[in-house]
Formats: C-alpha cells, structure tokens, sequence
C-alpha cells in the first residue's frame, strides 16, 4: 500500500495546475461557456498536446495512462480550474468506449480524440431512465444491412458539439434488461437525428436528442450487438471516478476560499474565523473533505479490481462525494453569506458544478442503493 | 387546548378560497406555478385585487386600513394564497414600514404615507445593508449630516431586493459617528428619484436581477423624512426586525412546495417505478413532512401566543431558522426529485411569452435555479447563525 | 384552534409537578427502582388519590378524563419526575384495553386500577414481532369451553408485577394478519404460566412470559375472539402519546439541566455557555424541543380523529420524539462532558430512559414507515 | 498510489492471523465477544502471550523492544486483533508512558521502567485530569513542593481509568503556581501503595466500574521520579497527546463493530424479514460502511504520512473527531437492531460464570450498554470539541 504519487503523475499534475493557473481565470471560464460551444476549443487542443486528454485513456489503446490515479489527478485539476471543456464527455465516456467495445477500426478514432481533433459525446441517458445503466427503451432494429434507430436521449454531455454520438439502444430485451443493449457510433447527424442544445446549470452544455428512424450502416456498431452493458458499465465507472476527482478539486478550491474569507473578512470588529460557530464548521467541511478523498483514493485504486469490488467502492465514492458535495457547497455559501450569492463572485459558480455533479451518472441515493447490491454480491 | 379549527375559522378558509378562486387572475397564478419571472405590474395587479377586497395590509389595524384578523386567520389566508399560486405581497411598504410609520411616525408621515402604501402609489425598498457590514447591522456607514432643513446623505446600500423597482426608500444612516456603533443611527424615507441615487443591478449566483446595490451621493433627503427621532434608528430598526411577521416560518411556501415536491415524486420515475415508492426517497420525504407539521404547529403557537401578548423576540429567531432549514430541504429534494433534468438551464424559458417546449418535465426547468436561490433564506434577515446567537443570549443570560 | 391548558388541566399539571418535586427526589428514585417491585406501591396510591391514573383513564370508563390532553399533561410530569411506576403500563395500556374491548363485568376492574390497587400489564411483544402491532404467533384454541395458550411474550412492561396480564394470542389468520387477534385477562398465573422479571437499562421493570399449555376461561377473552386488533391499534396509539409526553417531559430536564452548568461551570477561566459552538447546539437542541412539543400536542390533539389521519399524526410524532429524543439525550452528556457519564449524576438517568423510550411501541423508523403507509391511506 | 496490500504486507497479515489463531486463548476471546467483563488477569494473560512473541509494544523503537513495524503493519495488527476478539492492550504503560520515558526519561528511568513494563510487573495509570479541569488540561490543580529529595503531593485526580488495578501513576503536578497555567507543571511517577493515596471507584452511566477518583493526601515521591525537567510536565504531555497513535480513529474497532452490526441485522426480523433487508436500515448501515472504508483509508494515508515525517497534529484531531463519530453511530445502530431488547438490564449477566439464558437472542445484552458506554469516545481524550478547536486554530492562524 502506498499513497504517494509517481514522479511521472506529479508532473502530469503540475502541467495541469499551471495550465489552469495560467490560462483559465473565471472570467475567461465565464466566456467559454457562453460562447457558441459552450467550451473553448483552442484550450481543448493546448489540453491536448499537453497530454492531458491522453492521461484519461488507456496507453494500450494509444492513450497515455488511463489508469484510476490518472483519470484522478487530471481530473481534481479539472475540477480546481472549473474547467468547461469535454474532458468527461469525450475523452472518458466517448474514447473510453471505443476503447472497451469498438471495433479496430473505430478504435482508430481514438487518436483523433486524444489529440483534440474530434469529438464524441455518449447519448445514454433516456427521459425515463434517471440514472438506471440498463433502462433502456431507444430501439435499433436491423433493415437492409444496416439499422434502424428509435428513441430519445436526454442530457446528453455536450452532445450539442460532439462530431459523433455514441448511442445506446435496445436490439433485445425488455427495458431495464442488461441483455440485449448495443452501441452505435454514429457521425455526422443522418437523417431522423435531431439535436437540441441548451446550457447547462454549472456552466456547461448538453443536448436533448431525438431518433425517428434514423438509419445507420452496419459498421456504426461498436463490437457484437446485443452485448454492450458490461461496457457500458466499466465505462460509467470511470466516468464515477473522474467525476468524484473533479469534485473533490472543486471542493478544495471551495475550502480554501472559505478559509480566507473567514481570515480576511471582519464582523463585530473581528475575522468571522474568530467565531467558534464557524470555526467548528469549516473543521468538519475539511475532515469530510478528507474522507471524500479517501474514498475516491480505494475508487481509483480499485478500478481494475473484480466487477463486484469494483463497482462497490466506486458507489461508495459517489455516495460520500454526493453527501459531502451537498455539504460543502452550502456550508461554503453560508460561511460566506451574501456575496456567494452574487454571479460576480467564483465560488458560487464552484459550489453549483458541485451540486449538478450529484446529478451526472447517479446521485447519493442512487449509489447508496447501489452500494447495498454490490455489497450482497461481494 | 383544541388542535383543531374551529367552525369560524373553517367558514374564514372558505371566504378566502371564494375570493382566491374568484378574484387571482388565472394568468398570474400560473406565472407563479410555472415559475415565470414577476414583473412590477403583476405585483401592483395582485396588491389593487387584495386591496380592492380590504386584505392587503393584513397586520395593520382596522382604523388604518387593517384586517383585524387573528394569528389563526393570517395563517389561513397566507396558506390559502400561497397554494391558490398568488404572487407573494411585496412586504417592503406594507409589512416593515407600515407598522413603523403606525408605531413611531408623525401624524404628517401617516397621513400621507400609508394610503400611498394600500394604493400602490409607492414602492418601497429597504436601505439596511451594506457592503461590509453583513449581519453586523449596526456597523453601517451611510452618513446624514444636517444641512439647514435637509439631510446630505452618502454611503452605499447593498442587497436593495426588488429596488430596481422602487420609487422610495426607508434607509439606515449614522447621524452621529461620536457614539457607540448602534446609537447615533437615524431612520429616514428618500425618494428613489432624488438627484445623487444610482441604482446597480446585482446578478445573483443563478443568474437573475433580483437585488441591487444602492449608490447615494450627496442626496438631499427633507428633514421633514426622518422618523420618529433623530438618533434613534436603530429601535424602529429592531421593532421593525422582531415585529410579529406571519410568514417568518415560511410554513405556507413549504406547504406549498412539500405538494409540488410529492407531485414531482409520483411523476418520476426510479427504476422503473414511480420514485414516490422509493424507499430511501420516501423517507426524505416523509421525514421533512414530520417535521413541516411540527413547525406548522409551532408557527401557530408562538403567533397565538404572540397576539395574548407574550414577546416573539426568542420564538421568531426560532421560526426562522427551523422554517428556512425546512423550506431549504424541500428545495434540496425538489432538485433531486428530477436527477438529471436539474441540469438544463435556459433563462429565456422564465420569460413571458416563451414557447418553445420545456426540456425535460414541464415541472422540471425551475427547480435547480429555486434550489440556489433559496439558499439567501439562511442568510438574510438576520442569517441563522446571528439568530443563534441572539436565542442563545436570551437563554444563557451571561 | 387553542392552545392554553383548562384551569382544571392546569391544576391536573401542578398537583403532579408538586408532588413529583416534594416526594421524588433522583436518589428515592433509584431506590424505588432497586425495590423489589421496581417501584413505589406507596406513592402509586398517592398518585390515585391525586387523580393521576384517573386522568388517564376515559371519563366514560370510571376516569377522570383520558383525553389526548390529559395524557399528555400527566405523563410530561411522569417524565420530569423520572417516575418508575406503571403509568404506562396498568393505567394507559392496561385500563385503556379493558375499557376498549372489555365485557362489562372485566371493565369493573378498571376502578381498581384507577384506585390504585390492582396492576394490569400488557403481554403482547413476541420474540420476533419487534414493533410490528399484528405479529403475533402466540395461538390461543378453545378447548372444554375455555382456552388454551402457548407462546411466549417478551420485554412485558411492569410484566413481573402485574396482578393481572392482558394476553394477546392468535385465535385465527396467520402471524401478520390483524384479523384473529383476541386479548385474554390472566390473573393469579395459571399453571402453565411462567413470568422472568428483570430490571431494565432506564430503571423499570419488565418480564418474560411463557405460556405453555395454560388454560384459561371463556370469561377471560375481551371482548369477541378475533377482532381485538383496532383495540390493540387504539391502546398502542394511547400508549405511543404517552410515551411522547413523557419524553418531552424528560427533555426540558435535560435541557434545563445542560443550560445550567453551561451557565455555571468554568473552563479556560470562562463560563462553558461563553463558547459559540456550545452556544449554538444548545439553541438547536431547544428548538428541536420545540418542535417535538407542537408534533406531540398535535397527535394529542387528533387522538380521536379518523383512523388514518389519528394513526399519521401519532407516528409523526413517535419518530419526531425518537430523533429528538436522540439529539437531546447525545448532545445533553456531550455539552457536560465526563460528569454525565456517572451514575450519581441525575442527567444521564433522564438519558437512558429517553433513549429507552425509543424502543417502546416503535422506534423512529418504525413510526417513519408507519406514516408514510398511513399518509397513503388518508 | 496502489491502493492494495503488497505481498508483504499480506504475508504479515497471514502470520499474525496463524499466531492469533494459535496462541490467543479462546475462552479470553470469548469473554470479548460476549461482552464480559474483564478482570485484570484477563489484561495480563494477554499481554503476556504478546510479550512471548515479542509483540506487546509495537510502538517502540526495536532496541527497546519494540517491533519497527511500518504503520500499515501495525493497522494490520491491530485488525486482526480486534476482529480475532483479543482484549485491547492496556495502553497507559506500552503506548503512554513508554514513549515519553523513552524519549525523555533518564536512563535509569529507562532500564527501570521499560522492562517492568514490557512484563507487566507494573500497571500503569494516567494521573491528567481533575475534577474541575475537564477539557482545560492545563487549569490543574494537584501541588508538589519540593522537601529535600522528595516532592510532597497533595490534590486529586479523577477519571483514572483501570486506577483499581494499578500499580503506579503517571501524573501531571503544578511545581510552581506563580507561572502561566501551562508552565509549571512536572511530570511524576507516583507509587500506588504510597501512604496518603486513596482510590475511589466511579460508577458509570451504565452502572460499571471501570474510572477511579485518585485522592493524594502529603504523599512523599522520591526526586528521582520526576520525568525530564521540574516544570517542563506540559511538554511531555502533549507529546504524549500527540504522539502516534494507530488506535486514535478506532478503525478496527469499528471495523469489528460493523460486522457484528451486520450479523446482528441478519437474524433480527423486520415485518417477518431480515432487518438487514429493512431498505432504511440497510441504508443506514451502508452510510456508515461508507464513511468507514473512508476512515480506514484515510488512517492509513495519515499514518503513512506520519511515518514519512509529516507531523500528525491536525491530522489526528480529525480522526479522532471523525473515527469516534462513526464508532458512536454503530453503537447506536446496534442498540436499535435489537429492538425491545435493548431494554433488559441484567449486571451479573457479564460476570464470568453466569450460566442463566439470556434475556433475547444471545448478542442483545451487552448492545445498549455500550451504546451508552461508548459516549465517553467523544468526551475524553480532549473532547471532539477542543480537537476542532485546535485544528481551527492551525487551518485559521488567526
């Protein structure tokens, strides 16, 4: 057992704090989500050649790590610089499945997305799944060669930019049956394909889309159809992860406002921090913040352990995330009082990426529930 | 001790429903439901139905415009309105100068003002706050310094809700800065429109213009607009803050909210099934509900005892912390009632006119933007840590 | 809507008060719990002739009142006073079942009870039933005009003592079902009866019962065999009031007392109620009393309200008094610090049966599952 | 960063579950899982098995006797222990005073001391706290004035746990009453049988005998015994206070705990099923888990940490604080698994040789006893209040 990270992911680490540092102050943040995108694709292609794309996807398939201590230390940066960008979307969900279900020649795209050059976003999520894996009900029935597609995808994660959505659908089964799901690559918006972007709360961009029998070739299926959830799994488990990284270095940036706004700001003549109320408070904000980080810590140490294990320690990492996140962006708001209810102060933009990502691939309850089968499996 | 309402309180719920049912625009009501942004006019067009039916000032007393009601009647009207979808009374004339000006003001100052006040003719905002002093209240730094029969006034206000709107302002200032921080504080009424008065929008964290900060550069303010006497601001101040104020539990909005939440909870959907019938979802539910029943309780006792003539200072302090951690929970369950829909953010869609189809349940566009904003309940009017220390002083007594 | 006691409640109130403060100081208290009966026969007499078992007991029925509001009045007192006698036990549950499903001739014992001179216990807990009310495998089968019962009942309140036991066994239907539940009044133990008496962790008293082979008469069944369960449902409910009462009573002593020595023990050369962390739990506590007190004068207030609605109430506030009562008994020894962990300190006494009191008729989430079934039905 | 156990460390963790298996007598571990009562035999019997294996102190350096294990060694240690129902070593001779004598004492003291200790033929007790003093260590109160080649003692001590058993004190005194409160205190060892020591039992909430009142009336200590330098005490106590400590967060023991917890759910019934299947119960129990596989990893990172030369301080505040709060909510969930039987109360039931069935299934007895019990977790040791304190102070620097 050992706690200390490499010499090689400090530097990944480092390359990232600057980078965010440097390029990435909350106005311009601010200004990327408003812009067409939503993100800025001139960063997107400097995360690129700085390998931190490549960080999130496995070196055997021309990644540059992608193993859980990766995906965590780009994505605590990710989280501290508030970053806009589809470093979830398309690197860990989209080349990520290429990874674990394409075909080669799909896998070939990988290259593309790691340099930035292409985009893809995973259109999983249905208006009636909430966070359910295998709640499924968009169809793909085959039809000269090809298939058929039928269905809705709600939030999709930057699906309003992605070049190519990965799309999951029914070929088998009924509607919460792992059985019977594929995926599909699917570029360049056929006919039937209709996107609807929209912002999202925490600054980014998602898209509702709609599939009324929308045709695509053969080779749009990433591996054997009907075979996809133990796919669709692994890769939602390190999307868990990436997002328990990102909060956790959102949450640290929330702490350590805080702290110097209870050192600097005077109340009755004195610091707030010389108030035992508030004091008390911020101490159990950094302690649950520390739990947060261990749980992620077994998460990402875990990654590759057996399913069972697996996923049971990455529920656990999510359900504490979701329960501390709540804490911390309150708390941190309270600690504040007015001003962390104004637009033109950071924090209150940090507190609300952390709450929505209590919404993204499952929320505390949901992981909670989902922790309890595990458990009984392990 | 009866726990139930009695006959005439029943028949009162019914003429309340009658009147709601008869007289609050169908088009406003469902502004409020669907969580449209209010603008001025929809505020002046509920306050003329209200006054038009005598209910407007509801805490006044009758031979100023008041109901007469009791705690009980209040608290009925106040639920009935806030489940029919009636916009909320803006409180800045009617529930916080109103009762000032009746307590402390000249006959001159009620004469001219409190018509004005049940007419709409004037739309009052609070100049309390300012940046820097946060709860510290009475640290503000505004100044008035007399000048022949005028006051120059300079300082900054901040968190100024709704004055954006306002034609005139009830204002906090230092008279004399020679003395303690809470003395030497005078109470004056400033016309909105009086050279020297800059009002800046504040954007607030989910993105809407609500408050605004107040900027005063040598206003000249009548002497004849200061209330009661000079130096003693901070009394009508204080009665101001501890005035008996129905809604301080927030026991309507979260009856109200606690409906919408069960509603949301039966229509969505957790594997399969309607997340009401989630075990862990239930009980979150089921546990705020308790707890929303105690407080509603709570409300009318401390109201009740209130009118019998027992001071509220310690109960109100009570009320609004334990009702603003309700009003918060529900706001905290409504977000994740609808999982991934609390995502989708498109401020066009609270405008008027927007038709465009909801993403997500028609339900769902609001909810995380409500989720935020009512983080402020915990913060203003005192936050809840201040409110602690004011109980906890009344009961250690060192 | 009213809040005020009556003049006569009021008087009900004070006569109580006093005779708890002049005659039940917390080291007679302690004696009367190690007596070999667990309690005072000479106080209780008192108590009758003061009215206070009286005052439990429906008017209609030989009592004084029985109102919601008389419970709640004379068990708040019961619970300042920490009484160890069987107010719960022979007044509340036991009379209440004579006077719900009694023959006349069975109710006529209700002013022995009333009097003081004759001790009821209900038997109705089994090994496996927990707080459920109709799980009960206790059989009774009627054998040469008479019955026959075998089962054995478990944690009888005041079980040792009793002259009598209200036995509740199964004539019909299988162990959850409420329809074939009948109560028996067993007196004088008969062969085949057999009670294990033993203090309990608050300082009462309770038995185990079992029942092998005893035979008792056609006369002792309440009521008509199988239908005794809305009886048994409306005594619990009575009980359950009691019970919250009673903890309200005990959490104004805890806070009473904790405000105390927060006023007048020093630490750091400053009185402990000087520190604003302490300063604030407290408020929270208090307020949390608060709360308790509106849900259980509400209950109280809807003790004879239709079904759904008076068994909602109750169990909203058994699991506001539960959680309450958790928060208080904690952060009542927390805020004293090491005194409250001893034995000849009162507080922790109040604790212990406040703690106690949740694992009577249903813990909080027995009472949270209860209302939320209940809340469906109303 | 690898989150698993090395080779190493599971080859350990094997022969510590071979020599636990082997060698820990099993009608000892009996008596801890059924809850008994200990008696001092029990404690030695114990530590003598340990010291056979050369295992009693394993926070000592390895010329000392000690084990130099690395801290993941020593968690495993402590698990396997724990879970394999071994009594705690009493840790006021191995893990108190040992450290400070080792590195503060004289050599005599050394060669005296640490041998009798590492063969129990000393019990040591803690002489810290004073009725009066709680939480305010330093406040004490307890005089030693120097006579010649002794120092006279005179005050009184509480909270004294295991002082019936113990041979010899530790015990902080005020050498001079003219200095600041944390100056002027030494650090003595004290004889038990010394004339004018008279130890008087405490009684618990939960009716056992465990804390001891220790009253010193003109009791004569020989010079020598004065540890390190005359007023210095208070340095050598927070060393001790702050010194590594694998136990603080209570890991293993929760970790014990937790399974107990989960078997006790198993057989209980919920409406005819297992309560572990009651879907809030089962949460409940999941949340903890949860918060405890946090714990143990986080333990670990703090230990590690330390060993690589981080100083603990803020680090062990926090898991003392977070590792008590979750062993408290296993207790309390413990005592609500079982119902009603939570109530009997039954003293002898603990005594080796009470042969009587027990009142309810056989694991309820001891459960609400310890839930009470367990309250001191977050009172003694510097209460979890005075831990925020001070890591506030060290993350404020105000």
């Amino acid at each position: 057992m050992d706690f200390e990270l490499s010499e090689e992911r400090r530097i990944l680490r480092d390359t990232a704090a600057r980078l965010f540092r440097e390029r990435y102050p909350i106005q311009a943040r601010h200004d990327f989500a408003a812009s067409d995108d939503g993100f800025s694709r001139a960063l997107w292609t400097d995360f690129a050649d700085l390998g931190l794309i490549g960080a999130l996807v496995p070196a055997e398939m021309g990644g540059l790590g992608g193993a859980g201590v990766d995906i965590m230390v780009v994505m605590e940066e990710v989280g501290r610089g508030l970053a806009v960008e589809p470093f979830l979307a398309s690197a860990v969900l989209g080349a990520g499945l290429l990874a674990e279900a394409g075909t080669a020649a799909q896998q070939a795209q990988i290259a593309e997305v790691i340099a930035g050059t292409r985009l893809l976003a995973f259109a999983h999520g249905e208006p009636d799944s909430r966070y359910a894996l295998s709640e499924v009900r968009t169809r793909a029935r085959e039809d000269a060669g090809g298939w058929i597609l039928d269905g809705r995808k709600s939030v999709v994660l930057n699906g309003d930019t992605a070049d190519a959505l990965i799309v999951s659908a029914r070929t088998g089964g009924d509607a919460a049956d792992p059985d019977g799901l594929s995926l599909f690559l699917v570029a360049g918006d056929p006919e039937g394909v209709t996107r609807r972007g929209y912002g999202t709360v925490d600054g980014g961009r998602a898209a509702e889309i709609d599939l009324v029998g929308a045709r695509v070739s053969a080779e749009t299926c990433l591996g054997t159809a009907g075979t996809a959830y133990p796919a669709i799994e692994r890769v939602i488990g390190r999307g868990v992860l990436a997002l328990c990284a990102e909060a956790l270095g959102i949450m640290e940036v929330c702490r350590d406002t805080t702290l110097d706004y209870l050192r600097t700001r005077t109340q009755f003549g004195v610091p707030l921090g010389k108030f035992q109320a508030l004091q008390h408070r911020m101490v159990d904000m950094c302690l649950e913040i520390e739990q947060a980080r261990s749980a992620t810590m077994l998460a990402a140490g875990k990654l590759d352990a057996p399913r069972a294990e697996r996923e049971r320690t990455l529920s656990a990492a999510k359900n504490l995330i979701g329960r501390v996140g709540r804490l911390v962006a309150e708390d941190s708001i309270q600690l504040h009082g007015g001003i962390a209810m104004t637009w033109d102060y950071a924090l209150p933009h940090y507190a609300k990426r952390l709450t929505m990502i209590d919404h993204q691939l499952g929320d505390a309850d949901h992981h909670l529930e989902r922790f309890i089968a595990f458990s009984k499996a392990a | 001790m009866d726990m139930n309402f009695s006959a005439e309180e029943s028949a009162f719920r019914e003429s309340v429903r009658a009147f709601l049912k008869e007289d609050l625009p169908h088009a406003l009501a469902a502004k409020v439901r669907d969580g449209k942004r209010l603008d001025k006019r929809d505020y002046l067009t509920w306050h003329a139905v209200l006054n038009a039916r005598g209910w407007l000032a509801w805490h006044w007393p009758v031979e100023h415009g008041g109901t007469g009601w009791t705690p009980v009647q209040k608290h009925i009207f106040d639920e009935e309105c806030i489940a029919a979808g009636a916009p909320r009374i803006v409180p800045f004339g009617l529930n916080m100068l109103g009762p000032v000006l009746i307590k402390f003001g000249t006959e001159a100052q009620k004469r001219t003002y409190l018509p004005r006040i049940l007419n709409d003719q004037d739309w009052w905002c609070q100049g309390y706050s300012e940046p820097g002093a946060g709860s510290d209240l009475a640290s503000l730094k505004t100044r008035a310094v007399r000048d022949g029969d005028h006051y120059i006034v300079n300082g900054q206000k901040t968190w100024t809700t709704l004055g954006h709107f306002a034609d005139k302002m009830f204002c906090l200032v230092k008279t004399d800065t020679q003395v303690k921080p809470q003395e030497g504080i005078s109470f004056l009424l400033i016309d909105m429109d009086s050279p020297g008065i800059t009002v800046r929008p504040i954007v607030t964290l989910e993105g809407e213009h609500e408050i605004n900060e107040v900027f005063l550069e040598d206003v000249r303010v009548p002497a004849a607009n200061l209330v009661g006497e000079e130096n003693k601001g901070w009394t009508y101040a204080k009665y101001l803050l501890t005035h008996e104020r129905t809604g301080i539990a927030g026991v309507a909005f979260s009856l109200q909210s606690l409906d919408h939440l069960k509603q949301v909870a039966r229509d969505q959907k957790s594997d399969g099934r309607p997340l009401a019938e989630n075990p862990l979802f239930a009980a979150r539910v089921a546990q705020v509900e308790i707890d929303l029943m105690a407080m509603a309780t709570l409300n009318l006792r401390t109201l009740c005892a209130a009118a019998a003539g027992t001071a509220p200072g310690l109960e109100s302090s009570m009320l609004k912390i334990k009702g603003t951690m309700i009003r918060q929970e529900i706001t905290d369950l409504l977000r994740r009632a609808i999982g991934p829909y609390a995502l989708p953010f498109v401020p066009e869609a609270f405008d008027e006119g927007y038709n465009e189809a909801p993403i997500g349940p028609d339900y769902a566009m609001p909810l995380a933007r409500q989720y935020f904003n009512m983080r402020k309940l915990s913060i203003y009017g005192g936050s809840n840590e201040i409110q602690r220390n004011i109980v906890a002083k009344q009961m250690l007594r060192l």
